[in-house]
């Protein structure tokens, strides 16, 4: 058992010293971070069976409630912009799914795409709300009051986003191990069964869709506060696509792989132009294609596998059998 | 005291030009076992379906303990006490055969805390003994996809008793097993009923098995209940040897 | 909102929505048949608008007459649907029929990635124009309007060739009453000696010809740039689903829909012309999910 | 398209000393330009414009003897991979200034990133005023004009040659440029010629690829002006189409930076349109055409890219001609030592510079004051493009808002004799 915990908490601690050991890897870490935990939430839906090809609308709306936040109130300070944002992202996720929980599959990706591409559409064209195609400004917001400068300030919000990966990330590993998120995973098997144990599948989905909606919330606010600025494209529907790919290329349904296909996506993303040209959307499909046909359970699929042939244990698929 | 636990009054319903439920009337009292027997496409999981609601009935009702649940979903009748195993088994295919179980006593007891391991819940000793009662206890840690046919029969029927039910609807609990373990699971699963103290109604078409088992019988054809009662009046009755035991030997 | 600004967004409507349709009825077929939503069919658009674009300017360059440019739409669909669809049907989605839909769909997603890239290693960033295939029809003039008679009937009749076209060649030939029939149920079509693997490969050959088609046939209206394959797939998208998956009349139906309502929007209140087609497709799809044609399918236990 | 973005070994920024700087092995400068996507009709000519420049500087010995090294950045990959990669090259190249932008959203995103930064940041091409109307910078500058004298230029020349038109309608790109220039255009149109009605606004998004809705719709209202500041793959589609169905034949067309589209429309822009360029850039520039190195540069550029110059290439001319001033001027000023950041910032008060037009000066608000060219079409034959006439440059000092002042508030006050006060030069070819 110590191996299984030494690797991760080994890799935590080389992040946590990304800021000095090699501070040029920190935004992109940051943003690797940001968007691990927005996969997470696709990542819990998977679990589901279901597929959404519009979760960028919450990563979206969190953005946006931080930034027409920080507009209103200058100085606003980090948590409560947060707090705010997660809310926002949260409600829509009621909001939505209220509508959204009663479909399966294809057209439950449909409606969401749908909703999402409607979002998108008003960002990019009532441009005196939201300040169309350039999207608006995320001042920085201040630190308990403190306005801090840039250098210090991108430090915070990084060990922020470590502890927030760290917290999220055990919170949905023990969530998927309890009652409720077990009758949430049901849905992927037998909605009939469920039906007869005197749960409602829908309300059930609603949950775990709502906590996917708050996951992609937290993702999109930092990513937004990070990045200074929050642009439709946050809204985009290949940023929806991209959020199910780095959750199928990390390990479709679980919460490790999210955060590790996130940060192989970003270092490609970021280096590959670097190196190769802009070629980074190549390599990554490429990428994605060897391992949907050859490697399924994705990159944690094979570190289990791995790490099971090295320790002789029989090799189980991520956290849930603990 | 036999009390009346599920009662159907002239249920209507069909599929095109074909009469799934023509005027069907039933009650089901507590304690009594009702086999229910007839040919295929009788409309024998029919009267399951709308008793359970999962068909919405043309005309008709149907009472549970004498509140009318015609119009509800499924999960709110089996609120009240009714549940239900499949004539193919409704099992959660990712999970263990204990996980089933501890599912669906989560299910029961509306476990809602978000960090609480599911392995660790109170009534898991509860299931653990369910497991035991319809003899698979052994295969507690396995994939449910893994056990044979019967065995998850059997757990289909223990994730139904998991949820403390007065009545409890069973379509053909026995098919689709070799007949050489029919017995023994009936064998099994009376003695859980017993204990459990649960009123069953089953459709069967051993007609072995229906004469040991069932305190009653109703005998079902072209959607209707031809004849009911005690399992010597009807299985010598003329009529049903023809149609039903005919088809049977 | 006078009669003349009525019939001029009409006509702006039929011609949008005959392209859109021409678009989408490749993706509706695919799925209609192997149930996989090929994402990847925004870059077979964008493939064969490029393919047209550089053909026709080679024979033009060749001193071929303009009105030359309609075969090379025709060969750059059957390239785009041999050369590309064949492949990603034959090398890749056939491994991976048995898996989770979510795979199929991200297989898709990947191929759709890489042909962007592809795109511009081979056609560069800077935008096309190519149309003298649209000039060599000229112009007619309505209510004081200019429109140019390649979108104004030459793109709607070629719309509705493809729709009766294709209606034709499902229920009346050999080869599309195998599709038909593999789509109704594969494992009885191959219980009775239908090779399914050889009808996949055709029809998503076939799908893929028809978006490469799609391409060819926008390339005169419109200049041809890196992401159009993006903006064309989330819209054929729109128009597929509020059809009903599969459902190749009905598509036809919501491309008029869709069409009509963005071209009215540009009309009455342009900043809704881009969320026009999207507020369509949720409306539908929360009254009826499966689509205004598709059919609900029960659940049985 | 060779990517010029060698990562050096990632070393941790060398800490630009406050005081006595010393000179470094090469002055390294991040330019962010756009080499994909529409606009990379407009972004790829600028670089290779910056490739020919920076041969001919380092050639003459480099700035204050020290040698410039460009690194460019794609605009067209994105908001979020712009930021990163413009910290990057501050923060683990040590990038000692930076070029930033083309797009007005990306110049809004980078300014403030800048100022953070504490890096000299030259915006040498984006137009919107709001940057410095809405905040002050330190270290960022505009070596060109911006949305205001542009656009009141274009006013003034529509007044002289078309002074009779009642109708106008707009078809701008929905982002900040296309916005704030429309907004300072009809403002000054209110100002100016109250009779001037407006039928129709319409904003496609940025990229857009197929206008025919919009083009169906304007020729429904037959307007007789028709204003659009798109640019680079927009203007061109735009115009491609607008021409294919007649709208120039009845309209006349008011393209502020249609100048840098003129050699790929081709023949496709017919005669009678008014073409501006944002500040007095032309390849035919009446009072520059004839000087050594304005043709000097021309030949260059056209062996290098087979095309003639356009006005992003002004810009960046003008960018690089300030940088090399203000290093020159504030080395000047110690005595020939190498000048920290902070004096090279206080070098560009007052700066005058010239690139490629006129003479440029820096205002204390950081702004530049530039001349406006302003033309009508013609296809003359001598260039298988349109070309123009009527050419009209316009003082840049009496259009650009007062320091301190709003542009659309000054703008709305302005009367219709403003235009007599404003100094013009006219040629005819």
């Amino acid at each position: 058992m110590t191996v299984r915990l030494a690797i991760p908490a080994l890799i935590l601690l080389a992040v946590a010293a990304i800021p000095f050991a090699a501070p040029s890897l920190q935004l992109l870490m940051n943003l690797a971070l940001a968007k691990g935990i927005a996969v997470v939430g696709v990542t819990v839906l998977l679990r589901a069976g279901q597929v959404s090809f519009g979760h960028a609308l919450f990563f979206a709306i969190a953005a946006y409630a931080a930034a027409f936040l920080s507009a209103s109130m200058p100085g606003a300070d980090l948590v409560l912009v947060l707090v705010v944002a997660v809310a926002g992202a949260a409600i829509s996720g009621v909001l939505v799914g209220l509508f959204v929980v009663r479909y399966r599959g294809i057209f439950f990706g449909m409606l969401n795409l749908a909703f999402s591409m409607i979002f998108w559409s008003i960002l990019e064209k009532f441009y005196h709300y939201t300040g169309g195609a350039d999207g608006i400004r995320l001042p920085r917001p201040t630190v308990f009051g403190m306005a801090l400068e840039r250098g210090p300030f991108e430090l915070i919000m990084f060990y922020l986003s470590l502890a927030l990966v760290i917290l999220l990330g055990w919170f949905t590993v023990r969530w998927f191990a309890s009652p409720s998120g077990q009758l949430f995973q049901t849905i992927k098997t037998n909605e009939t069964r469920l039906q007869y144990l005197g749960v409602s599948p829908q309300r059930a989905l609603l949950t775990g869709y709502v906590l996917s909606a708050a996951l992609c919330g937290v993702g999109g606010v930092i990513m937004g506060i990070v990045q200074g600025v929050v642009t439709p494209e946050f809204a985009w529907w290949i940023r929806s696509g991209e959020m199910v790919f780095i959750a199928v290329l990390g390990g479709a349904g679980s919460v490790a792989g999210a955060f590790v296909g996130a940060a192989i996506y970003e270092i490609v993303r970021t280096y590959a132009s670097a190196f190769a040209g802009d070629i980074w959307q190549m390599l990554l499909g490429g990428f994605l294609l060897v391992i949907v046909i050859f490697a399924p359970k994705g990159v944690i699929g094979i570190y289990d596998a791995t790490l099971a042939r090295l320790t002789g244990t029989r090799a189980n698929d991520g956290e849930t059998r603990k | 005291m036999s009390e009346i636990l599920l009662e159907a009054r002239n249920l209507q319903i069909r599929f095109g030009g074909v009469i799934a439920a023509d005027n069907v009337s039933l009650t089901i009292e507590r304690g009594k076992n009702m086999a229910i027997i007839g040919p295929n496409g009788a409309g024998k999981t029919t009267f399951l379906n709308i008793c359970t609601g999962w068909l919405k009935p043309a005309k008709g009702t149907v009472l549970f303990e004498g509140r009318d649940v015609t119009s509800l979903a499924p999960r709110r009748i089996v609120r009240l006490g009714v549940a239900r195993a499949f004539q193919i088994p409704q099992l959660f295919t990712e999970h263990t055969a204990l996980e089933n179980l501890l599912i669906s006593v989560s299910a029961r007891e509306r476990l809602r805390h978000p960090l609480q391991d599911m392995h660790t819940i109170r009534q898991r000793g509860e299931m653990l003994h369910l497991l035991d009662m319809v003899g698979c206890a052994d295969v507690a840690d396995r994939p449910v996809v893994e056990l044979s046919e019967g065995q998850r029969k059997l757990i289909d029927i223990a994730v139904a008793l998991a949820l403390k039910p007065k009545l409890l609807l069973m379509d053909e609990p026995t098919s689709g097993v070799a007949s050489s373990e029919k017995f023994k699971i009936m064998e099994i699963l009376v003695k859980a009923l017993a204990e459990a103290k649960v009123t069953s109604v089953f459709v069967e078409h051993d007609m072995g098995i229906v004469s040991r088992y069932a305190d009653e019988v109703a005998v079902w054809a072209a959607g209707n209940v031809q004849m009911r009662g005690s399992p010597e009046e009807i299985l010598q009755h003329p009529d049903v040897i023809r149609d039903v035991i005919g088809e049977a030997v | 909102m006078n009669l003349t600004i009525f019939l001029l967004a009409l006509f702006d409507g039929i011609a949008y929505a005959a392209l859109v349709f021409s678009v989408a009825v490749g993706l509706t077929l695919i799925f209609g048949v192997m149930r996989i939503l090929n994402v990847a069919h925004g870059s077979l658009y964008a493939v064969g608008a490029y393919l047209t674009v550089s053909l026709t300017g080679y024979i033009l360059a060749l001193g071929f007459a303009p009105v030359l440019a309609f075969p090379m739409m025709i060969v750059s669909a059957v390239l785009v649907g041999v050369l590309i669809g064949g492949p990603i049907e034959w090398l890749l989605l056939r491994r991976i029929y048995n898996k989770p839909e979510v795979l199929q769909l991200l297989v898709t997603f990947a191929v759709f990635m890489i042909l962007e890239d592809v795109q511009r290693l081979v056609w560069g960033t800077q935008p096309y124009f190519q149309a003298s295939a649209l000039q060599a029809m000229g112009m007619i003039r309505v209510f004081g309007v200019n429109y140019t008679v390649y979108q104004l009937i030459i793109l709607p009749l070629v719309a509705l060739v493809l729709l009766v076209g294709l209606r034709f060649f499902l229920r009346h030939t050999i080869l599309g009453k195998l599709i038909l029939a593999t789509t109704e149920d594969r494992e009885a079509a191959q219980s009775i000696g239908i090779d399914a693997d050889k009808v996949f490969l055709l029809t998503f050959i076939v799908g893929a010809a028809l978006a490469g088609l799609g391409g060819a046939l926008a390339s005169p209206t419109t200049s041809i740039l890196p992401g159009m394959g993006a903006d064309m797939i989330v819209l054929s998208f729109a128009v597929v689903a509020t059809a009903g998956l599969g459902q190749i009349e009905g598509a036809a139906f919501t491309a008029l829909l869709i069409g009509l309502g963005r071209s009215f929007a540009v009309y009455v209140w342009p900043e809704t012309a881009v969320l026009v087609p999207y507020l369509i497709m949720l409306i539908v799809l929360l009254v009826r999910p499966e689509g205004l044609f598709g059919s609900p399918t029960a659940r049985k236990i | 398209m060779k990517k010029l973005l060698l990562t050096t070994a990632a070393l941790i920024a060398a800490p630009l000393a406050a005081l006595a700087a010393d000179k470094p092995a090469e002055l390294k400068v991040g330019v962010t330009t756009f080499l994909t996507g529409p606009a990379s009709v407009f972004g790829v000519p600028a670089r290779d414009a910056a490739e020919i420049l920076v041969e001919k500087i380092n050639a003459d010995g480099g700035i204050a003897g020290v040698p410039l090294k460009l690194s460019f950045i794609d605009e067209g990959a994105g908001a979020e991979a712009l930021t990163s990669e413009f910290r990057r090259q501050v923060e683990s190249e040590g990038a000692h200034a930076m070029m930033g932008a083309i797009s007005s959203g990306n110049c809004q995103t980078l300014a403030p990133l800048a100022e953070d930064l504490k890096v000299l940041n030259l915006m040498w091409d984006c137009g919107t005023q709001q940057i410095f109307e809405k905040n002050d910078y330190k270290y960022v500058f505009r070596t060109q004009a911006n949305a205001t004298p542009e656009m009141l230029a274009t006013v003034l020349y529509l007044l002289k040659v078309k002074p009779d038109f009642k109708t106008i309608a707009v078809v701008n790109q929905d982002y900040a440029w296309g916005r704030d220039s429309w907004q300072i255009f009809s403002t000054a149109l209110k100002a100016l010629k109250p009779d001037a009605e407006v039928v129709g606004e319409f904003f496609p998004k940025f990229g857009a690829a197929d206008f025919s809705t919009e083009i169906s719709r304007l020729q429904a209202m037959q307007p007789d002006v028709i204003l659009s500041t798109s640019w680079g793959g927009d203007l061109d589609t735009f115009i491609q189409q607008a021409a294919q169905r007649g709208l120039m034949n009845s309209s006349t067309f008011v393209i502020p930076l249609a100048e840098s589209s003129l050699e790929r429309l081709g023949s496709t822009l017919p005669a009678g349109h008014i073409v501006g360029a944002r500040g007095d850039h032309y390849f035919l520039h009446p009072e520059r055409r004839d000087d050594a190195d304005f043709k000097e540069f021309m030949a260059a550029f056209e062996e290098k890219t087979g095309a003639h110059a356009i006005y992003p290439v002004f810009h960046m001319s003008q960018a690089l001609a300030a940088l090399e001033a203000a290093y020159d001027k504030a080395v000047a000023a110690k005595g020939g030592e190498w000048p920290s950041e902070d004096e090279v910032i206080a070098a560009f008060e007052g700066l005058t510079f010239q690139g490629l037009g006129r003479e440029v000066t820096i205002r204390e608000d950081n702004q530049g004051v530039e001349a406006q060219l302003l033309g009508t079409s013609v296809q003359t034959g001598d260039y298988p493009f349109a070309t123009l006439e009527n050419i009209m440059i316009f003082d840049g000092a009496a259009l650009t808002t007062p320091v301190g002042q709003e542009s659309v508030e000054w703008v709305s006050k302005l009367t219709p004799d403003y235009a007599a006060s404003v100094k013009v030069d006219s040629y005819d070819r």
